[in-house]
């Protein structure tokens, strides 16, 4: 069980919170203007990545907000958390 | 005249543990994000909404709990008369949701709230709860969002060992019955 | 050629105290250069190399595996076995893995102790009782064994469930499938292995992949470990790694690697004697030939690479195990683990080719790849081997996430997604 | 209990308080203070079990969590009976009932003993290489495994006991309360740091709580004086919890681990009822210490699993601790010094010893010179190659060592013993550690694996960190605490300690012997019956990964998780395959440390506390008025209301009738609700709905349909707008928590400029639909004063009103078709706005509803239930309601996924009606269809979504998915079951009232 720091609300478990895959997949402001692979892209195919990976989380039952995580999903360290619209503050 | 119903209508009393059902009162989840907000709450009710995660604050009327850094519940310390609650109602509607500043939605019966007094009612918190109360008790004032048993609650700190539960009405008869089952064994 | 096994090997062979018992697979340094490579080890990975060299002639091939074969998601599941799948193309593929299940211990000359003991399914809501029938009628339809039990029938064939009307979520009725069961899963990757080893079969462990070679739109090889090895034809078999193969080359998958849990019990004498899945309570547990239960537990919703999971999916799942079997609260945990799945959107797996020539893909297989294992190999064999799908798993390609003909499954796991 | 057994001047077990128990059926007695294991030794009883594979006898070899032999079942109610209990952690009390296990019919006499004489032909992992002919005999030959593998007996009833979850946030948690514990727990609470301390046994002390040895001395104390005044003090300091009976079971990340506590089951039976049996505790440390100390290695040697052979130091603490001899004449066989402090303990008892047989050459430490001054006989450079005895040993036999001690040479000799301690040194458990995801490292001196590199705030202290003397142990637990707390504690410098110090140390993981490997058995996992023999088996056969020879051999994974057993294993594998053992690694220690009984892990969620139960505000009158409920998701609702003797069926059919000829009324409460405001609410619902909303006239309300943006219809429901930016919007019910915190997910992350904010009022309103042509006349009489005509308030709109001075909302939205409102009012008042209604409509039969008759009537309109008619694979255009999509809006969720390559396929699944040939029959539900019968396989064009019959119509109607189907209007079908082929035709979806008369009757 994770332990949190909410950017909101501090430290909290991991049970608060549901996770929200990857962060910064930003949704297409013209979608229909894409073709079917790069609306794929969008939609389905994932980095995945084995290593620090920037993703959403929400404080489900919380403070209901979501917010941006950087973990390493290697050993699920959590590096840094972040507000939604601020920039990560690591690379 | 229509009957109020409420789902618990109880009160137990176990070794260093009191709960019961609050008498019905004012709930109002208050929503903005401009110093605009803050300050007309702050004129219409006289208390301003805590920018400070987790607090709350009040006067011997009511009180305002943080819930998000734009939202905030505000409730009535007593029972308020329903004609009373319609004129606030509209007063902060009037002046925050119509005046596109933020949102007023009446809950009062969205959220039952559940008072738990004596001295080990952080125990019996705990047996649920995976929230770290340890900072929280000595905080008068403090207020959390967390679950208790696998339920979304909203715990207010109004005292030493006495505490504000609010859970959603439709889980609360559950919850109330977990409750009378954990303090069994506190 | 190698020892047969027999139980006449095993009498000729204690006169000799087990002293002349031969390497079930070489121990070979790579070649420089192969007909096809496949990169993991596992169940998939060799059973794709057992019919790349039993069905297509290609005896010059490897298996590269980073760590000991059979030691990812083929070691750490809870080996059931079924086909009763919703959906044409999911019925097909699985059911074609059922068949070959049934003969794989004679076809191996290894025992994999598959075990038809049968697999049922538990409807606990009315849609539940809406899906589980519409899939019994499928199945029948696709000549799949599977029957719809009402709540007596279902009482009969497990006794040890608690049926009654008045817990939370009363079984409504089940389905049974009683081809389908479990089969002993470090068996399979080791007779795979041997088999595919007696045809030649490079089988290479410890041997990481650091990379693929590219020139242009084709592979040339891969950098390991143990130094380049070329060939034009890689198939990919990594379960859970297979993005991170996949990001080498710069494809990006539909792909979420994410920790599902399962949990042993201490053993005990025989008390559960088939395989019993609850999806809407969420446990499904059988009983080992060891007697330990084995229960699988449920994903996480965070990606992760660490063979860990939460506590609290576990405590779920026995909570539902118990109001499923409340005769097992004194029941003792003795072991719990976690494995990396590869979890596709629509819960159903890929494999196929992709548009690098020569690399392949078979992953996506999320909670429910061991049951597929033999049909897998021999799909993904000849689909390397062809260069073109098998017509079992042509539905299974990944442009099926582009054109959005998606094969959903979501209801047939027992898992939630 | 034998009398001579027991020696008298103990402290730790109260001699006065006897105790009866029954073991195997016989009445035997103990002490209060016993375990299990203790008091059979007592009553000299060595023999307590079977062994998995080969069914040889087995006694107790050790006294705690490691013990591999003495496995029991306790208890005989089918409903407490515990299986494979470990008798060295049962403490004894009143009324214990266990016995043997895996034995058939006794313990002393056992049929599956055979097992051993077929032993040849059954070496590891025989089982893949047989019984694959003929092909479909496995099941049989599985059947006789299964039988006779297992353990103990599974309870057949549901459990008494209750089991609880505490949660605990502490700064220090001390894992372990022997000496470097108890130390670290005091240094840390008396910095102010909130302390916890746990140890698996009834008290604190660990192994120095009994050390009375002038080898061993603090402060010119013996070490356990000085420990026992250490405890005293530990009371006074406020900072400190300690909690003993309480083992750690498992170290997740993050700091976070799982204790379980016992709290009665050292109670005699009749004390034990209504309390809780077992609480897990659920700790957040901010830094753990681990001072979990060490287990005692065995030694790998030919019949080394005899009953009577036991762990050296096992033997110390039955005399020291229980006062119980082990046996009267015994003989130790070790390779390091500890084993002299059970001679010298035994010896001190009066217990004879006939000599300590030690594989190193002689050294000189201060222990072993104190057991020679005690005329203890020592064999040094020796080994033992055999013992004797079937059920218990009586004597071993030994020989020289070699020089490079590869062989035994010279003479054998044969020594009488009762029983035989072993000590092949220590291990020191890292199972918390690594289970942490520490990194080990590897010693060679003495090989052990200690903890290395953790990302974790937590450090190891004591023997499990590889400290073994007691003056590292007390000099290193102090100065490691101090600085991991970053405090500056003193308390324990300058003590003056004497310790014996080892000197020579030597280590064979497998002895050797006089036979040749393959002809004897030497014992490394003794419950899954692996040997040294198995696991060179395994290596020859390729398998050369420790986790292979541990799957090929079972190895380690018995009950004790290899405890005793993983070292030699690595180390014979290392050897035969010429490794450093370093380089080997170790297999993974899995969760838990201990098996951790279900029951505890779930706590209190069982029966009423499994899973929530919600309730609508109108719950009590369902209740009282019989009806029957669905679980749909966490709420309760009312299914169908049974009048006398009606089943389902009838109860749905007069329900159905009543609703369209006069008055039904149905409490939809369930609904999610969610209070929409804000300037952009239009906007936004624009963006999340396939059909536009900012013309929607204030007071009116409009369905709609969302979609995940794979396309595919997610959720539906009517939204109304109550004023220029404020919205109400209604969801499915089981939908509710779920488009909430999708909305809000876009609207954060996706769309944060727009000025929105979405509020869950569910449960602040309870809902009553009163539905039927006499829906109109009953809402007159409850509410008189608003204009029902339907120019003042038409079909989808709203009115606020008041009932009896309660404000309230009223929609005149209908689900069935009928004329039918919806009112909303504060919950507190929906029950007494429903039995209003109930009163009102009386006069007109109004009936109440439940949810299956809810859904009879909207098929019979052709209204989708979402996730009923659709499963995730639907488009709105399957759905044939391509009217709702605005397709000049310039984006809503999902649109774009509409206009894929197979999305826009004309010939995809689409939703039609199918009516059956044969009026009165009724379709089941996931029913498939196809377009004939006579091909094999044939092709499933679809299935049956719903289905029922239709008392308004008179005849079956079905909603179904089918291929093509818009285009197949009037085309037969085929509905093909088991034993026939239903005929079908397609039709329409809307099956009643085409023309909406009835909405304004």
């Amino acid at each position: 069980m994770f332990l949190i720091n909410c950017p909101y609300c501090g430290e909290r478990d991991q049970s608060e919170f549901s996770a929200g895959g990857e962060a910064h997949i930003v949704r297409p402001k013209q979608p229909t203007e894409l073709s079917d692979d790069q609306w794929a892209e969008f939609l389905f195919m994932r980095k995945n990545i084995k290593g620090v990976q920037f993703e959403r989380w929400n404080h489900a039952h919380g403070c209901r907000k979501w917010f941006n995580m950087v973990r390493d999903t290697s050993n699920d360290k959590i590096h840094a958390v972040y507000k939604m619209g601020e920039k990560p503050p690591i690379k | 005249m229509l009957n109020f119903n409420s789902p618990i209508m109880d009160t137990k009393e176990y070794s260093e543990i009191k709960i019961s059902e609050v008498e019905p009162i004012l709930k109002i989840n208050l929503r903005g994000k401009s110093r605009d907000f803050i300050t007309k709450i702050g004129k219409e009710l006289s208390i301003i909404p805590p920018t400070e995660s987790n607090t709350s604050s009040g006067n011997e009327n009511l009180n305002i709990l943080w819930l998000g850094p734009d939202e905030w519940l505000l409730y009535s310390n007593n029972k308020i008369d329903l004609n009373n609650i319609n004129i606030l109602e509209n007063k902060l509607f009037n002046e925050i949701s119509k005046a596109k500043i933020g949102s007023v939605t009446n809950v009062s019966d969205h959220w039952i709230m559940i008072n738990l007094k004596g001295k080990k009612v952080f125990e019996l918190l705990a047996s649920g709860c995976p929230f770290n109360f340890n900072e929280f008790k000595k905080t008068k004032g403090s207020v959390t969002q967390t679950l208790l048993n696998h339920i979304d609650v909203i715990i207010h700190n109004k005292n030493i060992n006495d505490l504000n539960l609010f859970v959603r009405r439709s889980f609360s008869n559950h919850l109330w019955s977990w409750i009378k089952d954990s303090s069994r064994f506190i | 050629m190698k020892n047969k096994y027999s139980i006449f090997s095993l009498i000729k062979n204690a006169f000799s105290y087990h002293e002349n018992w031969q390497r079930a697979w070489r121990d070979p340094e790579p070649k420089k250069e192969y007909d096809a490579i496949i990169i993991g080890g596992g169940g998939h990975g060799l059973a794709t190399a057992y019919y790349l060299a039993k069905k297509h002639n290609m005896t010059n091939i490897a298996v590269v595996e980073k760590g000991w074969i059979g030691g990812g998601n083929t070691g750490r599941n809870t080996t059931i076995i079924r086909s009763n799948y919703l959906w044409d193309a999911s019925a097909g593929l699985y059911d074609h893995a059922l068949k070959i299940w049934e003969g794989l211990s004679q076809e191996l000359n290894y025992n994999v102790m598959f075990s038809q003991r049968g697999v049922m399914n538990l409807a606990h809501n009315l849609q539940d009782v809406r899906d589980l029938k519409r899939r019994t009628h499928a199945n029948r339809l696709n000549g799949i064994d599977a029957v719809y039990l009402n709540t007596e029938e279902v009482k009969k064939f497990c006794p040890i469930i608690n049926t009654s009307p008045n817990i939370r979520y009363p079984v409504l009725g089940g389905t049974l499938q009683k081809r389908a069961g479990t089969a002993r899963h470090d068996a399979v990757a080791w007779g795979y292995a041997r088999g595919a080893d007696a045809m030649g079969v490079d089988i290479i462990q410890n041997c990481e992949v650091k990379g693929i070679k590219r020139i242009g739109d084709s592979v040339e090889g891969i950098e390991t470990t143990k130094g380049f090895i070329k060939t034009k034809k890689i198939g990919v078999v990594a379960a859970g790694h297979s993005s991170v193969i996949a990001n080498m080359v710069d494809l990006k998958l539909p792909l979420e690697s994410k920790p599902l849990q399962a949990l042993v019990s201490e053993p005990v004498k025989p008390i559960i004697d088939t395989v019993v899945m609850s999806n809407a309570v969420h446990a499904y547990v059988s009983q080992s030939d060891k007697g330990e239960l084995v229960i699988g537990a449920g994903t996480d919703a965070y990606v992760s690479y660490t063979q860990r999971g939460s506590h609290n999916v576990v405590e779920g799942t026995l909570k539902a195990i118990l109001e499923l079997y409340p005769i097992f609260s004194r029941m003792k945990m003795l072991r719990q683990w976690g494995g990396i799945v590869d979890i596709c959107p629509d819960a159903s797996p890929i494999i196929s080719k992709t548009h690098i020539k020569g690399l392949y893909f078979n992953c996506g297989w999320g909670t429910g790849g061991f049951k597929a294992t033999p049909g897998s190999g021999d799909l993904f064999a000849h689909t390397i081997a062809n260069d073109d799908p098998h017509k079992l798993n042509a539905d299974f390609n990944i442009n099926r996430f582009v054109s959005g003909d998606l094969v959903d499954e979501h209801g047939a796991a027992a898992v939630a997604h | 209990m034998s009398k001579n057994l027991r020696i008298t001047n103990n402290k730790f077990i109260d001699q006065t308080t006897k105790i009866s128990f029954k073991f195997d059926g016989k009445t035997l007695y103990g002490f209060k203070g016993d375990t299990l294991a203790s008091a059979l030794l007592a009553n000299n009883i060595h023999l307590v079990g079977r062994s998995f594979k080969y069914h040889r006898p087995r006694g107790i070899m050790a006294c705690g969590s490691e013990e591999p032999n003495a496995i029991v079942q306790v208890g005989n109610d089918a409903s407490i009976t515990e299986p494979n209990t470990r008798a060295t952690e049962i403490e004894l009390y009143e009324g214990l009932e266990a016995s043997s296990q895996n034995c058939w019919p006794s313990v002393n006499f056992d049929i599956g003993a055979v097992n051993n004489f077929f032993s040849p032909l059954i070496p590891a992992a025989f089982y893949y290489k047989t019984f694959m002919w003929p092909a479909n005999f496995w099941k049989l030959y599985e059947y006789f495994i299964r039988k006779s593998a297992g353990l103990g007996k599974s309870p057949t009833e549901p459990d008494k006991d209750i089991y609880d979850h505490r949660y605990l946030h502490c700064d220090v948690l001390v894992v372990g309360g022997g000496i470097s514990g108890i130390m670290a727990a005091k240094v840390a609470a008396k910095s102010n740091l909130n302390t916890v301390l746990i140890d698996d046994k009834n008290n604190l002390g660990g192994t120095t709580l009994f050390q009375k040895n002038e080898c061993f001395k603090i402060n010119s104390f013996y070490s356990n004086d000085w420990l026992r005044k250490e405890i005293e003090t530990l009371n006074s300091l406020k900072n400190l919890t300690i909690k003993t009976r309480t083992s750690l079971a498992a170290y997740h990340s993050y700091n976070y681990l799982l204790a379980r506590e016992n709290l009665t089951d050292h109670l005699d039976l009749n004390e034990k009822r209504d309390k809780i049996r077992q609480r897990l505790w659920k700790i957040r440390a901010k830094k753990v210490i681990i001072a979990t100390g060490a287990m005692e290695r065995p030694l790998i040697f030919s019949n080394n699993d005899r009953p009577g052979i036991m762990l050296s130091s096992s033997i110390k603490k039955y005399i020291d601790y229980y006062g119980v001899k082990c046996g009267q004449k015994i003989s130790l066989f070790t390779n390091n010094d500890s084993a002299y402090e059970t001679a010298i303990s035994l010896n001190n008892s009066g217990v004879i010893v006939n000599s300590v047989i030690d594989i190193r050459n002689k050294t000189n430490s201060l222990i072993v010179k104190q057991a020679e001054k005690l005329g203890i006989k020592i064999y040094w450079k020796s080994s033992v190659v055999n013992t004797s005895g079937y059920k218990k040993i009586n004597s071993i036999e030994f020989m020289k060592l070699s020089d490079d001690a590869t062989t035994v040479i010279g003479k054998k000799i044969k020594e009488k013993c009762d029983c035989l301690g072993i000590s092949g040194g220590w291990t020191p458990r890292v199972h918390l550690f690594t289970q942490s995801g520490g990194k080990l490292k590897f010693r060679d001196v003495d090989n052990v694996f200690l903890p290395d590199k953790s990302e974790l705030d937590q450090i190891s202290i004591g023997s499990c960190n590889g400290d073994f003397e007691l003056d590292d142990v007390i000099k290193n637990s102090v100065n490691l605490t101090n600085k991991f707390l970053k405090i500056n504690n003193n308390d324990y410098e300058n003590l003056e300690i004497i310790s014996s110090k080892e000197i020579d140390k030597k280590n064979i993981w497998l002895l050797p012997s006089d036979k040749p490997l393959g002809k004897t058995k030497q014992f490394l996992d003794f419950q899954n019956d692996s040997t040294a023999n198995d696991v060179k088996l395994a290596l020859r056969e390729g398998f050369k990964s420790i986790e292979h020879v541990k799957r090929y051999t079972t190895t380690g994974m018995a009950t004790d998780q290899g405890k005793l057993s993983n070292m030699h294993a690595l180390g014979i594998i290392a050897e035969t395959a010429g490794v450093k053992m370093g380089e080997l690694g170790t297999t993974t220690f899995r969760p838990p440390y201990t098996p951790l009984t279900f029951g505890t892990i779930v706590g209190r969620n069982v029966g009423e506390f499994f899973d929530t139960t919600r309730k609508t505000p109108i719950h009590e009158w369902h209740v009282e008025n019989k009806a029957e409920f669905e679980n749909v998701g966490q709420w309760k609702r009312a299914w169908y209301y049974p009048i006398g003797n009606e089943n389902m069926h009838e109860a749905v059919q007069r329900e159905s009738k009543a609703a369209r000829d006069s008055a039904g009324i149905l409490d939809a409460s369930t609904l999610g609700k969610i209070d929409i405001q804000g300037s952009d609410a239009s906007e936004f619902l624009n963006r999340i709905y396939t059909n536009a909303w900012s013309k929607l006239e204030i007071g009116k309300c409009r369905y709609g349909l969302m979609l995940n943006e794979d396309g595919m219809v997610y959720d539906d429901g009517v939204t109304t707008r109550l004023s220029e930016n404020h919205y109400l919007m209604t969801t499915t019910t089981g939908g509710a928590a779920n488009v909430l915190s999708k909305m809000e997910d876009y609207l954060q992350t996706e769309w944060p400029e727009l000025d929105v904010y979405l509020t869950s009022v569910t449960d602040h309103y309870g809902t009553v639909s009163i539905c039927g042509p006499n829906s109109k006349r009953i809402l007159t009489k409850i509410i008189p004063d608003l204009d029902l005509s339907d120019k003042e308030f038409p079909h989808m709109s709203f009115k606020n009103a008041l009932i009896d001075n309660i404000k309230c909302r009223v929609m005149r939205i209908s689900f069935t078709g009928e004329h039918s409102y919806e009112i909303n009012i504060q919950s507190s008042y929906a029950k007494s706005v429903w039995e209003k209604c109930f009163e009102a409509g009386k006069e007109f039969n109004i009936t109440p509803y439940g949810t299956e008759t809810m859904h009879l009537l909207r098929a019979e309109k052709g209204f989708i239930i979402a996730g009923q008619d659709t499963d995730g694979t639907m488009t709105p255009v399957d759905l044939q309601m391509d009217w709702i999509i605005n397709k000049k809006k310039y984006d809503f969720i999902g649109k774009r996924s509409l206009y894929r390559s197979d999305t826009i396929r004309e010939d995809r699944k689409q939703l039609v009606g199918l009516l059956t040939d044969d009026p009165n029959e009724i379709l089941e539900e996931g029913a498939q269809i196809v377009s004939e019968t006579n091909s094999q396989p044939v092709e499933m064009l679809g299935h049956v979504t719903s289905s029922y019959y239709s008392p308004n119509l008179n005849k079956s109607i079905a909603l179904a998915v089918v291929k093509n189907g818009k285009k197949l209007k009037g085309q037969k079908m085929f509905v093909p079951m088991k034993d026939k082929n239903i005929s079908v035709t397609i039709t329409d979806t809307v099956f009643l009232d085409k023309e909406n008369k009835r909405l304004n009757a």
